[in-house]
């Protein structure tokens, strides 16, 4: 792990559990996690639905819907301090102040009563110290940077498209000039050109407001495209953990590797898109050993008795495949 | 939480308003009633609230106490001319509540104007009316169509209010809203469904009432009548149910009032239906009921069973020397073989009435014992007088108020051949019977008159076109203080006289 | 919006003519001759005849039913009450106010109670006061307002004394009947409440909000409950007509002259331009209440506001 | 989708039938649970009245009227010395036959217009639904009181009444079902393999709207049966000596003072019965409705 990146720690998650305690069972959703972000640094969050990517993000929020969401164990650094130390208020002041994060679906993220002008200010109000019309005014400012005209600051959310509500909510997100920025599938719901605009806007802005980020996607081309840094998550775990160059060029777990042969490639001519075989496991009655093996071409016995550790296979390169880590090590 | 959240609210709605209570002194009498009336227009009804307030607002030529004694009202003095004609001297300087003075030709005008269709309700007393003489402003000749001695009495009830020819005409249509009359009281407001308001006329020739405001309140719950007596919410209130009687007997602050009514309740048959045209039949099922045991269950301890159709308080009733009825199932079953009867269904009707509905009941369970299976229907008034009206019907009950006490109008309503296609629902049309109702009526007040009735009564009992269930009684009760007061036999409660002690 | 309102007022037209055509078709096939009711057991053929003829009953039923609207239509005329011989529309109006004050009194009552009971009991879902409340709220609900009329005279008049069980002329006299009446509205706000804010509670909008690093009563009470008011307002005003109309129990226990007790007592004394009159007057309110809650929607929430045009 | 938040309850499980599955989430209801149980014992009750009742509804004994309870007359006796635990037994019968019935009337006639203006749209629809706006416009209670005095009293005019006058409820729910499903794919399918309007209707539009139309009939036959004592309590209901509650609760009232036995009761049968029929929609309606799922 290269001394810079270290340095500029902003964010790190050790042994992070979250589960959901129903009725009909305990869901593991998220399983010791661990995870590093550096200052500036984008970092991809690639997995399949259910994966538990968003419960991290809301994790790292402390907004898991309680009941019946519980953070079992772990630890959250956000600059130097452990969130889940914090109390509710301390909270308040961070989220939004010092991490904020973009929902999925622009559609129902926007309080539909509410002017989008209103909506920016509440943000801005909560922690910036000024008044109403200030934190009017400069949530127009925000609008005309995320480019909305202002002159439509006093229109509501349902008088938006799509991609103009992203942008709305994009200005919320950053009215507050954050340290981290969560990214929750940003332009999933949205249609593929406007996601192209969408993301370049991201991509500007972040850079403008120096900010690290933390992009939560399936898309793998959008992750080469902003991303510095990969994790990839599968049933509640990080299994592979790299820059962005080492796991194109070299993905160790097996996950990973499936993933990759999924996406399907233009210049090969095939009759059958390459698929992980089997489905993703019931997060209530996961496997035992690796999660992935009963999906793993290259499972041996062992798998399904011992829970990988993350391996070092390269310069900031992990991987929780022992049996492939080997091979490649 | 929210239940104590209740209790707050209310506790805070009535701590304000319970120290709100009246002070003022007492000028006003409150009366709290089962009905509203429906009309105050004197000819346009033949109901008891209606006419009760007809009563305060207007006079009649002669009024009739409670013993059946007729007294001056606004006529000074009368004299029969003839059997047909009958000549009446009124009252000088009677004021209506418009100030105008009422004569003669007010007199004939009301009388007229109730021989016409908008007096078709009452058409029982004016349709023997042929037309009123004006002698002079202060004289009129009634002129009779034919002899009829019950007429005379009937103009004491509210048919007879003398009324303002100019307002009446002024008002056309909406005349029952706004009434014009000579009597004590005038309208001050009219809450149709809840509640009138009168207010003492002060030109009234007559001795004035003692109070104001006379507030005459419909309470249609008999519960919530005597909770409101009980509260001092009510001055008087009627009628009183059985289940309070003795509620209101012991309480010292109230005084209950109880009188015989004219009134009779009955178990009708159709004649005219096979096999009730058969006066064995009907004995037979007289004999298999225990009327005495079904008018005390269905009405508790109110009232009697009657002996004959014409009711005690009316001149010539025997209706209290008649042994009473003896139930006899062996009896019953007997002659309901002789005359050939067998697995007899009916249907007893009634309307909602609920001591009627009660009594259907019993004699249902009573039928059964001598094989007669019946159905009750219950129908609503509209319904029940059409159905009556169709000769569905087999057994029904019903009930007829005398409100002039004469005996005539006891019985000519519900048996004349006449009055079918109006109120004899049992459609009796016998001869005999309309012959004597005819005499009694072209006799003059005596022995000879007396005789006629008497043996009436006694055939109408052999016949047996219905059986006798029951003689109301008036029940009211009153605040103590109230004095002045007593209900009267036909229901027509007066307030005139009513003080405060 | 102005143009919304006139063609909503405008689209009552044929519903209502419809309304009197059911009116008039059920009454047309009840038992009972009003004209022999109007007039009296004692009443000559002659009189009943020229009544009916008087009122157009001799003519065929369309063309009754032809003049009727003809008359509604042109002279804004809905016929006289046969016993009282008054306007029906003064009938109608002399009963409304009780009905107006008591429908009122009653969704008042119900909002001040139920509102808050449900944003509480969503507030703490699955607490022991959410619990509580919804399953008193479901008692109010399934407790017959003839019954918990009856239960209420017994405890405040029979037992307590007080507040009298019937008259409707003091403000003392409305608090029984409106309480009676409120019951079902309250628990119904109480459930509609809570269920519409549990659900914008869980929108992602309020999510938003949270992330924003809103305090959490703001939340509640600026987000959700302005989003959660949409559906409430709308059952208020379902309610509200429903009350207007739905009272006949409530007038007839309590005796409250209301438009309710008019139409039954009209319905047995065969009063029909009364009963017509009054079902035709009660559809209007219920449709411009109707029309009230939509246009007050619109005003809580904009999306809706567009689509008024 | 990746809204992970919501949890995914369904996924893995072992996979039930329709009813069991339902059955199975009402069972976590504790409340769903006791209505369920409740109506069932009152159907039992109903259905074996005859042998379960002490004494025959109508039976009288002048002698023993108005008693409190005792040993003889379990919840006491009325006016006439009829036992009234009898008459309230003999009354589920009544109350669970007009409320099912009314229902019954009223899903049958709203279910088909429903179904057929909302499978057919156009003018169809317009004209269906315009009608219903019609009847939608008087108030329920109205609409039963004005049906109940045409028809004149009695126990199958009551189910009518009651029934009729909640047709365009049912009409509104199903129309708006078939809708939505009339969009869905399957439709499409079957209507691509030709098979007939009717058969679509019938084999794939009614069944997958059954959801809410079961759900709104539990808490109809709980509206059912409240509407129709509310008729027999103002006189349009059913006739003696039938012993309909709502009947019964009226013939009391003039002596909730001396004899509130006599009210209280009747009233406590139809509030049980009432909230049980809720209890169990409310929990049908979770139970069905994955929407809803907590």
């Amino acid at each position: 792990m290269d001394e810079n990146t270290k340095n500029g720690l902003l964010l790190e998650i050790q042994d992070l559990t979250i589960q959901y305690v129903t009725d009909s069972g305990t869901v593991h959703a998220v399983e010791n996690l661990n995870l590093r972000l550096g200052r500036g640094e984008t970092l991809g969050f690639v997995g399949e639905t259910g994966a538990g990517k968003t419960t991290t993000a809301l994790g790292i929020m402390r907004l898991i819907p309680s009941p019946p969401g519980v953070i079992q164990s772990g630890k959250i650094i956000f600059e130097g301090q452990n969130l889940l130390d914090k109390s509710e208020p301390e909270m308040r002041g961070i989220r939004g102040g010092k991490i904020a994060m973009i929902f999925q679906d622009p559609m129902t993220s926007l309080n539909p009563v509410m002017t989008v002008d209103k909506q920016i200010a509440e943000m801005i109000k909560l922690h910036k110290n000024v008044n109403e019309a200030e934190s009017l005014k400069l949530a127009g400012d925000m609008l005309e940077l995320v480019g909305i005209q202002r002159e439509r600051m006093h229109d509501y959310p349902h008088q938006f498209s799509g991609g103009m509500k992203q942008r709305v909510v994009i200005a919320i997100a950053l009215a507050c000039d954050p340290g981290l920025l969560i990214a929750d599938e940003p332009t999933t719901a949205l249609d593929v050109t406007i996601q192209a605009q969408v993301l370049e806007l991201m991509k500007k802005l972040k850079q403008q407001f120096d900010a690290s980020m933390i992009l939560i996607t399936h898309d793998l081309g959008i992750v080469a495209d902003i991303c510095d840094k990969v994790a990839i998550m599968y049933a509640g775990r990080v299994v592979e953990y790299a820059d962005k160059c080492a796991l194109y060029s070299n993905p160790v777990h097996p996950y990973t590797i499936g993933l990759f042969n999924s996406v399907p490639d233009l210049d090969e001519d095939k009759e059958v898109l390459n698929t992980i075989p089997g489905l993703m496991p019931d997060p209530m009655d996961l496997p035992s050993g690796c999660t992935f093996h009963p999906r793993c071409t290259y499972a041996v016995d062992r798998c399904s008795q011992t829970k990988p550790e993350m391996i070092h296979v390269g310069d900031g390169h992990l991987a929780a495949c022992p049996v492939l880590a080997k091979a490649r090590g | 939480m929210k239940k104590s959240g209740f209790v707050v609210l209310l506790m805070v709605l009535l701590v304000g308003l319970c120290g709100a209570a009246d002070a003022a002194a007492k000028d006003i009498l409150i009366v709290a009633d089962q009905y509203d009336a429906t009309t105050m227009d004197p000819i346009a009804h033949n109901d008891v609230p209606s006419s009760r307030v007809c009563y305060e607002l207007y006079d009649t030529l002669v009024f009739l106490d409670n013993e059946g004694n007729v007294s001056p009202g606004l006529a000074e003095s009368w004299e029969f001319l003839s059997g047909t004609e009958y000549k009446f001297n009124l009252r000088k300087g009677v004021k209506f509540h418009n100030g105008e003075e009422m004569k003669a030709a007010d007199v004939r005008y009301s009388m007229m104007r109730a021989t016409t269709d908008a007096g078709a309700k009452i058409a029982t007393y004016s349709q023997n009316v042929k037309d009123v003489e004006v002698v002079d402003d202060y004289t009129v000749i009634v002129h009779l169509k034919k002899i009829d001695y019950s007429f005379f009495s009937s103009l004491a009830h509210s048919w007879g209010s003398v009324i303002n020819e100019k307002a009446t005409e002024a008002a056309g249509d909406s005349y029952g809203m706004n009434p014009v009359g000579t009597g004590p009281f005038k309208l001050v407001s009219w809450q149709k469904g809840n509640k009138y308001i009168l207010e003492r006329f002060e030109d009234y020739w007559g001795p004035k009432p003692k109070y104001k405001t006379l507030e005459v309140r419909s309470v249609p719950e008999p519960t919530s009548r005597t909770i409101a007596l009980e509260t001092g919410d009510a001055d008087i209130a009627f009628p009183i149910v059985h289940n309070d009687l003795k509620r209101i007997e012991e309480n010292e602050n109230l005084v209950l009032f109880r009188r015989p009514q004219n009134s009779t309740a009955y178990i009708g048959f159709n004649v005219t239906k096979k096999p009730f045209d058969d006066v064995n039949v009907r004995q037979a099922i007289y004999a298999a009921l225990d009327i005495v045991g079904i008018q005390a269950a269905s009405y508790r301890g109110v009232g009697k069973v009657p002996g004959t159709l014409i009711p005690s308080a009316v001149k010539y009733s025997i209706n209290d020397e008649i042994p009473p009825h003896v139930q006899d199932v062996e009896k019953a079953k007997k002659m309901l073989a002789d005359a050939g009867v067998k697995d007899l269904k009916l249907e007893i009707w009634t309307n909602e009435r609920k001591e009627r509905v009660d009594s259907a009941t019993i004699v249902q369970a009573q039928l059964d014992e001598i094989g007669i299976k019946s159905e009750i229907k219950v129908l609503e008034w509209g319904a029940y007088l059409n159905g009556l009206m169709e000769k569905k019907h087999d057994l029904f009950i019903l009930g007829w108020v005398s409100t002039v006490p004469d005996p005539n109008f006891a019985v000519s309503g519900l048996l004349e051949t006449t009055a079918i296609g109006a109120s004899n629902y049992t459609f009796t049309s016998d001869p005999k019977l309309d012959e004597m109702l005819d005499k009694g009526r072209s006799l003059p007040d005596g022995d000879e008159r007396a005789a006629i009735y008497k043996e009436m009564q006694l055939y109408i009992n052999a016949q047996l076109p219905m059986i006798y269930l029951h003689n109301d009684e008036s029940i009211a009760g009153t605040q103590k203080n109230v004095k002045g007061f007593a209900p009267r036999s036909n229901e027509i409660h007066s307030f005139r006289g009513v003080y405060f002690e | 919006m102005i143009l919304y309102i006139v063609r909503r007022i405008l689209f009552l037209i044929p519903v209502l003519i419809g309304v009197a055509f059911c009116v008039f078709t059920l009454l047309y096939l009840t038992p009972g001759d009003p004209a022999r009711m109007v007039l009296g057991e004692m009443a000559t053929e002659s009189a009943i005849q020229e009544f009916r003829r008087k009122e157009g009953m001799d003519k065929p039923f369309l063309i009754q039913f032809g003049n009727y609207i003809y008359k509604a239509v042109t002279k804004g005329d809905i016929g006289s009450s046969y016993i009282t011989k008054r306007p029906v529309m003064n009938e109608i109006m002399a009963t409304f106010p009780s009905t107006l004050k008591l429908a009122a009194f009653a969704i008042v009552i119900a909002v001040i109670i139920g509102l808050p009971c449900g944003i509480l009991s969503a507030i703490k879902q699955y607490s022991i006061f959410d619990t509580l409340t919804m399953i008193f709220a479901m008692i109010g609900l399934s407790m017959p307002v003839f019954w918990l009329g009856l239960l209420l005279i017994l405890l405040f008049s029979v037992y307590l004394r007080w507040l009298p069980p019937s008259g409707f002329d003091t403000f003392k006299a409305m608090i029984l009947p409106s309480l009676a009446l409120s019951a079902q509205s309250i628990s119904m706000i109480t459930r509609m409440t809570r269920s519409s804010m549990l659900e914008v509670v869980r929108a992602d909008y309020i999510r938003t909000a949270r992330a924003k690093g809103q305090k959490e009563s703001v939340i509640i009470w600026v987000h959700a409950l302005h989003n959660a008011l949409i559906p409430i307002v709308t059952l208020c005003g379902l309610q509200f007509g429903q009350l207007l109309a739905g009272a006949i129990l409530t007038e007839s226990i309590f005796a409250v002259p209301g438009v309710g007790r008019l139409m039954v007592e009209s319905i047995k004394m065969r009063d029909y331009p009364v009963v017509q009159g009054g079902v035709l007057f009660v559809a209007v309110a219920f449709s411009l209440v109707n029309l009230l809650v939509d246009l007050l929607y619109a005003y809580i929430d904009p999306r809706i506001k567009a689509q008024y045009r | 989708m990746s809204d992970s938040v919501a949890v995914p309850v369904n996924t893995g499980r072992k996979k039930r039938g329709g009813l069991a599955e339902v059955l199975f989430r009402l069972r976590k209801s504790p409340l769903a649970m006791f209505g369920l149980i409740f109506i069932v014992f009152l159907a039992f009750i109903a259905i074996f009245a005859d042998g379960l009742a002490p004494y025959p509804y109508q039976k009288q004994n002048l002698m023993h009227s108005y008693e409190t309870p005792s040993q003889q007359f379990l919840l006491g006796t009325d006016e006439f010395g009829r036992d009234i635990l009898s008459r309230l037994i003999y009354g589920a019968r009544i109350s669970l036959q007009v409320g099912f019935i009314a229902v019954g009337i009223a899903l049958v006639i709203g279910g088909m217009l429903g179904a057929t203006a909302g499978y057919y749209g156009g003018w169809i629809d317009n004209g269906i639904m315009r009608v219903m706006d019609v009847l939608l416009s008087v108030p329920q209670t109205l609409l039963a009181i004005a049906i109940a005095a045409s028809l004149g009293p009695g126990l199958f005019n009551l189910m009518i009444a009651v029934g009729i006058s909640a047709v365009p409820r049912y009409a509104r729910i199903v129309r708006g079902s078939v809708l939505s499903i009339r969009e869905m794919e399957f439709i499409e399918a079957a209507r691509a393999v030709g098979s007939s309007d009717l058969r679509i209707i019938l084999k794939h539009i009614i069944p997958n709207s059954m959801a809410p139309i079961i759900v709104q009939s539990t808490l109809g036959v709980a509206s059912a049966i409240l509407n129709a004592a509310g008729l027999s309590f103002i006189g349009l209901g059913i006739q003696p000596p039938y012993p309909e509650w709502g009947a019964m609760l009226s013939g009391g009232r003039q002596y909730i003072r001396d004899y509130p036995h006599l009210t209280l009761y009747p009233g406590l049968a139809i509030m049980l019965t009432i909230l049980s029929l809720n209890f169990l929609g409310d929990g049908l309606r979770d139970a069905l409705d994955p929407k809803l799922k907590r």
